[in-house]
């Protein structure tokens, strides 16, 4: 046997996120889950945005330590900027997507000037002022946004000009599904880049990062923008995919939900982002399927005990459980 | 054969009772029918909206119709989620009972939309006309800050200048209010003789009419008018301060007719002594007759069109009184009540007045 | 004019009373989430849990009003130190996402539970007579209700000034917030620390639920309803300081009421303005410590 | 005779299932010190803070005053007269210096004005906050804050860090005086050798977690070499 | 000749009523073996704070190579060639010991905001935090988390990270603390071996590795200067021995 030599040991030393079997399982299952529940593609394409949506939050909370409660404000923009697009501008999708992800990258840049000031309840406070700000702005820009009617009436071209939008909702879910690989492989290369370390550092201990000569607030403001991009994103296909935007797309509850659904798979592990969105969705569906008026319950006690018997979400769970295996 | 019925509500979150009052009168009217429409068996398929959520909405109809493969919708109780569901309804041909959403508009949006509820233009009118009949010249017209609210103060407003009221007011309270001194305090000093209020049922309404007689404006002569909000269920927490309140609606459970007290009878033998039914469960009620109607006329087998086509200048005798279907349209033609909250029977209720028989929604006769 | 300065008078009277609601309720959570540093979001379903049982008193058992109260208050510490025990023991020593998911959670439960026991619909305490009607000071009417709110409210907070600032039990609970495994070493019994301050704090939230319930009535998603208000006030005013909310409370509810009666334009926009204002000028609340 | 204040037996101990400490057995009587040494990592804080409940007992005993305290928790320890001095001083940062004090406070000879007699300092400073202290002042507080909980067995460990060489000899002083009456038993973490040799009367030397030297102070004291093998091994490498 | 790499003019800082620096003016040449010494709250960790912009001063000027950088942001100070270590361990102790040196590194080499190829696929990048590591005798630690370290340990750490941003100017507050006399030893001779022109200012309170290390010494007493000097002078100056030496403060 050879000892390692120091280089590759140092290396391996920092974590890193390769792709690895759970990656390729993953893409699979999205696969499976056309041919083998195409009638459940609506709610489908629903988790994958929601998953989106996760990993944009999973990127400032897990990986900035930015503590937010209004993340929803950048799903919002995206969606009304797309769907506002969609509407003046032209139907195409993907110029919609980018649309909806410079709108939310600039508001992000916009309230991350206010937000990055401060930290803990303070910043959860302020992250929930600022969307409920955005979303009162909507409510009144009743000509531009329709108000509380919610944004309707524009159509959403085929993607690339060849896959028209369907009523079964399989051009919605294959779009949804390619979006969000590609952000799924973008979120894989920024955390594994030195800006991705840097922002674990942040988290850690802000003043030394300073004293090593990090511009720390500048580093933050990236990464919010980068994750409201990416919320953007989210916000946009679900314009597209659904012909219609309403108020509670920045609402509280988009905000406090996809919060849950983080801490419900784990946050720092990005793939925490694809657990709990699935799990809180379909979660979410069947409950709500079986007995409309107690699924609340149901969820509550699922977080409870996901808090007590998995305290790092179900993504710890699983890597404790993997590299449990792996040790044997 | 089997018919399945989609219905779409609120199981959860802070508006359940729309779930279950739509729930109640869905299965009121099955029961009755012995879970039959002629030979069709019918199942109904509930699911919860969750909030004012229109993506929500657009993916349930999308399930219901392409998955479960239901022949109607039903329900509904926002604006947004029933317009969430406009592509879905009108791509497949789906017909959609409207049981709330109180917005004119909605059914311009698709041929597939019926109303077996209400709109605020129909039960603002008549209440306004009311309101000046009784020498009321200048009034303070005050709404939430919401599509609906809006769609209030213009209801209430032109139709009171049209008479030739004066209003001396108009005030938006934002949503989630629950502290109204200051709206008060502004009503107090502008002076009018009517206040037309629309609120979302619950904390707000609640609020502002304890308010009302906390700080004792009925007493320097000010007259709260409401049309929704005086429903039994609400005015029972707010107690007394409720007593004498003003109202127009089409339904009260108090209703003096021998149709309603069989209906009323049958509501309470299913779901307990205590309970009554409201403006949410006749409407879910009558809406499953529209639906049986449409199932009569296309034999079990989906058409949107036939069906649609069946239920056009369709009347019938509803516990509300006589209906009809406007066929241009398709909202609901009915009597609007008048109505004055008194102890009935040791509890708060609404005694009719007085009646305007057979309104039809005025809006889409301005706005044609 | 005096008009006008008996309206802006009677104004911020009303903003006052307001104010010190938003304090009754909010304070609690000064307490456990400023002090003990537990992200409870339960916090306002305690409160709905005072009203509901304060209500049960007096509607089924004929309990008299100031003495169902105080049995609510009492009833509302015994769950909040059962839950203590058994629920938030788990998710001290956890991050604060982990707690805040435990606690929506639990709130999630408390909803339902409270749903099917006592029905959608909204309700109220019932005020007894010497509580109702109005009097007169000078050119202005108050509520006797409000007055008694502004008393309440007040004895409470100088009560809590001096239980925790001035006692050695509140130093030995900043100790066990501070570092818990040094406080247990110095002989500080931190379990039992933490469960009388929790159970103190969903008191409070009890005492706030049943008063306050003339203006934010009990309805099952109370807890939900009104957590963002709560959290509002506790974070404007800072971190853990009862002096900060007290202000904090006080502020807003009269930037809320006088806002929403001269700019009534802005409507919703001033109370979230001033929050940004304030946060923004002093990112650690009114009083920082 | 002198009694057995504390007693170790077989002891193994560590974090979750890591095991730092491996069949320590060791013992301090009334107006005992023993000074602990070891290389850096060896497990000296480990055994401290075992001492006071606060880590996983894999195996062995330990009894204290003649009972064994398996089943105390950490607070009954320090109520019944065990004082930690932690490395890290851990003060609590939100109370002021005297609230330090006093949380610890239990009735006996050491009071809070004699706690500001040793340490004219923290008397000046009574109404800073922990977290405003310097951290030679951070190490008086926490040494002040062990001594006032009045206990029979004093753990300390690298108490003299960061503190300028006059307080260390004040220091000193007076803990030979606290041991005269057999009233108090040290027990003495400390870098630097020597001077905890000097000032104790038995010595134990940890490494990787087990004991691999136990005695008198003074003969580890006068035997250079040996002392340099058993903690400094890189130097005789 | 070029400005002294760091020099302090009249620098005052109060926190209320308590001055905790007073009119304090200090100059490090290049290639300064400096120590600063005094008792237990003398204004030692203040004065440094101010230095590295943790804490603004009331009065007086920070001039870095002869320039003002007193309004300067203390990320900006660094990246004129500043560092320094915390008295009280200020770590990343959720990371491994490889990641709180490549974060140093990263800093240093203006590689922190990137995205872009990860760092340990950097193999110049990974040699350096080889080299940084194996000088300070933590290559075997490479891949604990901080967190799981004994406490002499992750002192080791706090001067690696300060290390690895190859300094002009290090300023070391208590850097062996809680590390065994034969180690402390050991960093210190590493200190000496930094680069002639790295100007090194250092508190300790143990007297030995002072004397050995230091070749001016400055006394602070209540937040003001007492003395200035070379050891010898200091080591045998009255005042000094009464405030702050004690009988058996030069003993070793
Ligand atoms: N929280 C922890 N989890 C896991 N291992 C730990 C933890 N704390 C310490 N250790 C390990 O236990 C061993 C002993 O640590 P300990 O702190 O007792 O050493 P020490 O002798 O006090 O060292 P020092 O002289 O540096 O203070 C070390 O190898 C350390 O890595
Ligand atoms: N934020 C603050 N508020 C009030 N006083 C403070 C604050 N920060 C520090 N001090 C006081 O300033 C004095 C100087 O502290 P400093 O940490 O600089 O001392 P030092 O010389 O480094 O001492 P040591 O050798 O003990 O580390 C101390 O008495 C300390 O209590
Ligand atoms: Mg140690
Ligand atoms: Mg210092």
């Amino acid at each position: 046997m050879t000892t390692p030599s120091p280089n590759s040991s140092v290396a391996r030393a920092f974590s890193r996120h390769r792709y690895n079997l759970l990656d390729l399982v993953l893409l699979g299952a999205a696969v499976a889950t056309f041919f083998l529940a195409d009638l459940y593609l609506a709610l489908a394409t629903a988790v994958l945005i929601m998953i989106v949506f996760a990993l944009s939050l999973d990127i400032a909370q897990g990986y900035g330590g930015i503590e937010t409660l209004g993340h929803a404000a950048f799903f919002g923009t995206g969606a009304y900027a797309a769907g506002l697009y969609a509407m003046h501008v032209s139907p195409e999708p993907i110029s919609g997507l980018f649309v909806g992800m410079a709108a939310a990258a600039v508001v992000g840049l916009l309230s991350g000037l206010a937000v990055l000031r401060t930290a803990g309840l303070t910043q959860i406070m302020l992250t929930l002022v600022c969307a409920t700000l955005l979303l009162e702005l909507a409510n009144v820009a009743k000509p531009l946004t329709m108000g509380d009617d919610g944004l309707t009436g524009y159509s959403v071209a085929p993607v690339l000009g060849l896959f028209q939008f369907d009523i079964e909702g399989r051009t919605a879910y294959w779009y949804a599904l390619a979006v969000l690989v590609l952000v799924y492989a973008f979120c894989k290369f920024l955390v594994s880049s030195p800006l991705g370390l840097t922002a674990q550092g942040v988290r850690e201990n802000p003043t030394r990062m300073a004293l090593l000569g990090v511009p720390v607030r500048r580093r933050l403001l990236t990464l919010y923008a980068i994750s409201a991009a990416l919320g953007g994103a989210a916000g946009a296909l679900s314009a597209q995919v659904n012909n219609i935007v309403g108020l509670d797309s920045l609402g509280f509850t988009m905000s406090a939900n996809v919060l849950v659904m983080l801490a419900l798979g784990g946050t720092g592990r990005l793939y925490g982002a694809f657990l709990g969105a699935i799990v809180f969705m379909l979660l979410a569906d069947r409950a709500a399927a079986l007995d409309p008026t107690n699924w609340l319950a149901a969820l509550g006690v699922l977080l409870i005990v996901v808090v007590r018997f998995a305290p790092t979400g179900l993504s710890g769970c699983l890597a404790r459980w993997t590299s449990r295996e792996g040790t044997q | 054969a089997e018919i399945k019925v989609g219905l779409l509500s609120q199981f959860s979150g802070a508006y359940t009772w729309w779930g279950r009052e739509y729930q109640r009168g869905v299965d009121l009217y099955l029961a009755q029918r012995g879970g039959k429409f002629g030979e069709h068996t019918i199942t109904v398929l509930s699911r919860d909206e969750a909030g004012s959520n229109p993506q929500r909405a657009r993916q349930l109809s999308q399930e219901l119709v392409v998955r479960d493969k239901v022949q109607y919708l039903i329900g509904g109780v926002f604006t947004p989620t029933v317009l969430g569901a406009v592509d879905v309804i009108n791509q497949t041909k789906t017909p959609y009972v409207i049981l709330n959403s109180g917005t004119s508009s909605v059914t311009d949006k698709s041929q597939y939309y019926v109303r077996a509820g209400f709109t605020q233009w129909t039960v603002s009118i008549p209440l306004v006309q009311w309101a000046y009949d009784q020498g009321m010249k200048n009034a303070v017209v005050l709404a939430a800050d919401y599509a609906p609210g809006h769609d209030a103060l213009e209801a209430f407003g032109k139709t009171f200048a049209k008479l030739g009221g004066k209003v001396v007011g108009e005030i938006k309270v934002p949503m989630g209010t629950t502290d109204f001194s200051s709206y008060l305090q502004r009503v107090r000093d502008l002076k009018p003789q009517a206040v037309f209020m629309f609120m979302p049922v619950g904390p707000m309404s609640a609020g502002m009419i304890r308010s009302f007689k906390e700080r004792e404006l009925d007493k320097a002569g000010i007259t709260l008018l409401v049309t929704n909000e005086a429903q039994e269920e609400d005015i029972a927490p707010i107690g007394d301060a409720a007593l004498g309140l003003t109202s127009a609606l089409h339904y009260s459970p108090y209703l003096d007719t021998p149709l309603n007290k069989e209906f009323v009878t049958a509501y309470k033998a299913k779901y307990g002594k205590d309970e009554l039914p409201s403006v949410a469960s006749v409407a879910a009620y009558d809406g499953m007759r529209l639906i049986e109607r449409m199932v009569g006329a296309t034999n079990g087998v989906k058409d949107g069109d036939k069906a649609m086509a069946a239920i056009k200048d369709y009347k019938w005798d509803s516990p509300r009184g006589p209906v009809s279907i406007d066929p241009r349209t398709r909202e609901i033609v009915q009597n609007v009540y008048m109505r004055k909250v008194e102890k009935i029977d040791g509890k708060l209720g609404n005694k009719v007045f007085h009646t305007y028989p057979a309104v039809k929604d005025p809006w889409h006769e301005i706005n044609k | 004019m005096t008009s006008t300065l008996s309206t802006f008078l009677s104004l911020a009277v009303d903003g006052i009373a307001y104010g010190m609601m938003l304090f009754l309720i909010s304070v609690g959570l000064t307490i456990t989430l400023g002090v003990m540093r537990v992200v409870n979001l339960t916090h306002s379903a305690f409160a709905m849990i005072g009203g509901y049982i304060a209500l049960w008193f007096i509607q089924r058992a004929g309990v008299h009003f100031f003495l169902a109260v105080p049995l609510a208050v009492l009833a509302t510490m015994a769950i909040g130190a059962l839950l203590e025990r058994t629920l938030y023991r788990w998710v001290y020593g956890t991050h604060g996402l982990g707690q805040l998911l435990m606690t929506i959670g639990l709130t999630f439960v408390i909803t339902a539970i409270v749903k099917n026991l006592a029905g959608t619909q909204l309700q109220s305490l019932p005020l007894p007579s010497s509580l109702q009607g109005n009097f007169s000071v000078g050119p202005l009417n108050l509520s006797v209700y409000r007055a008694f709110l502004i008393v309440a409210s007040a004895a409470v907070a100088l009560a809590l000034w001096l239980g925790i600032e001035r006692t050695a039990f509140g130093a030995r609970l900043r100790a066990a917030v501070d570092n818990q495994r040094m406080a247990r070493c110095v002989g500080i019994n931190v379990p039992a620390v933490f469960s009388v301050t929790f159970a103190i704090g969903c008191g409070l939230a009890a005492l706030g639920g049943a008063l306050g319930s003339p203006m934010l009535p009990l309805e099952p998603y109370y807890g939900l309803k009104y957590l963002v208000i709560v959290l509002i006030v506790v974070a404007v005013g800072g971190l853990g300081s009862l002096r900060g909310s007290l202000y904090a409370a006080l502020l807003l509810g009269l930037i809320d009421t006088l806002g929403r009666y001269y700019l009534p334009a802005l409507g919703a926009f001033v109370i979230y303005l001033a929050v940004l204002a304030i946060l923004l000028v002093r990112p650690r609340g009114l009083v920082a410590n | 005779m002198t009694e057995r204040v504390l007693e170790l037996r077989d002891l193994s101990a560590g974090y979750g299932e890591t095991v730092v400490l491996e069949d320590v057995s060791l013992h301090v009587d009334a107006g005992e010190a023993l000074a602990l040494l070891g290389r850096n990592g060896v497990g000296k804080t480990t055994l401290l803070t075992t001492l006071l409940g606060l880590n996983t007992v894999h195996g062995g005993s330990v009894r204290y005053a003649g009972q064994d305290i398996a089943a105390w928790p950490a607070h009954v320890r320090a109520r019944k007269g065990l004082g930690l001095v932690p490395q890290e001083r851990e003060i609590f940062p939100s109370l002021t210096v005297q609230e330090n004090l006093t949380v610890a406070a239990t009735a006996g000879t050491w009071s809070l004005e004699r706690v500001y007699e040793l340490f004219p300092r923290l008397a000046q400073r009574r109404r800073n906050l922990g977290y405003q202290l310097s951290g030679g002042e951070q190490q008086m507080l926490a040494i002040g804050r062990a001594l006032i909980g009045n206990p029979r067995v004093l753990l300390l460990d690298e108490p003299f860090e960061g503190l300028a060489p006059v307080i260390v000899d004040a220091l000193v002083d007076a803990f030979g005086k606290l041991r005269e009456g057999g009233a108090l038993s040290i027990v003495l973490v400390e870098q630097h050798a020597e001077l905890a040799l000097d000032l104790t009367e038995r010595a134990v030397v940890l490494d990787r977690g087990r004991i691999v030297w136990q005695g008198a102070s003074p003969d580890l004291r006068g035997d250079p070499e040996r002392l340099a093998s058993l903690i400094g091994l890189e130097e005789v490498q | 000749m070029s400005a002294a790499p760091l020099q302090l003019v009249g620098l005052c800082k109060q926190y209320g009523a308590l001055s905790v620096t007073r009119d304090v003016n200090l100059t490090l040449e290049a290639g300064a073996r400096h120590a600063l010494i005094g008792p237990n709250g003398a204004g030692k960790s203040t004065l440094v704070h101010q230095i590295t912009g943790v804490i603004r001063p009331n009065a007086g000027k920070v001039l870095l190579e002869g320039r003002d950088v007193t309004a300067m942001p203390a990320e900006q100070r660094v990246k004129l060639g500043l560092a320094r270590t915390f008295q009280i361990n200020s770590l990343f102790n959720h990371l491994t010991v490889a990641e709180n040196i490549g974060l140093a590194l990263s800093a240093h080499r203006g590689l922190d905001g990137r995205i872009g190829r990860p760092l340990p696929a950097r193999p110049a990048f990974v040699e350096e935090a080889v080299e940084c590591l194996r000088e300070l005798g933590l290559l075997d630690l490479a891949g604990r988390r901080v967190s799981e370290l004994a406490y002499g340990q992750r002192r080791q750490i706090e001067i690696a990270l300060a290390l690895a941003l190859k300094p002009r100017v290090l300023l070391l507050d208590e850097p062996v603390a809680g590390v065994p006399s034969t180690e402390g030893k050991r960093l210190f001779e590493l200190l000496e071996r930094l680069p002639r022109d790295v100007a090194v200012l250092v508190i300790e309170h143990d007297m030995s590795l002072v004397f050995r290390f230091a070749r001016r010494i400055t006394v602070l007493v209540e937040g003001a200067v007492l003395l200035e000097g070379g050891v010898d002078e200091v080591r045998t100056d009255p005042r000094v021995r009464d405030v702050y030496l004690g009988k058996r403060g030069h003993h070793d």
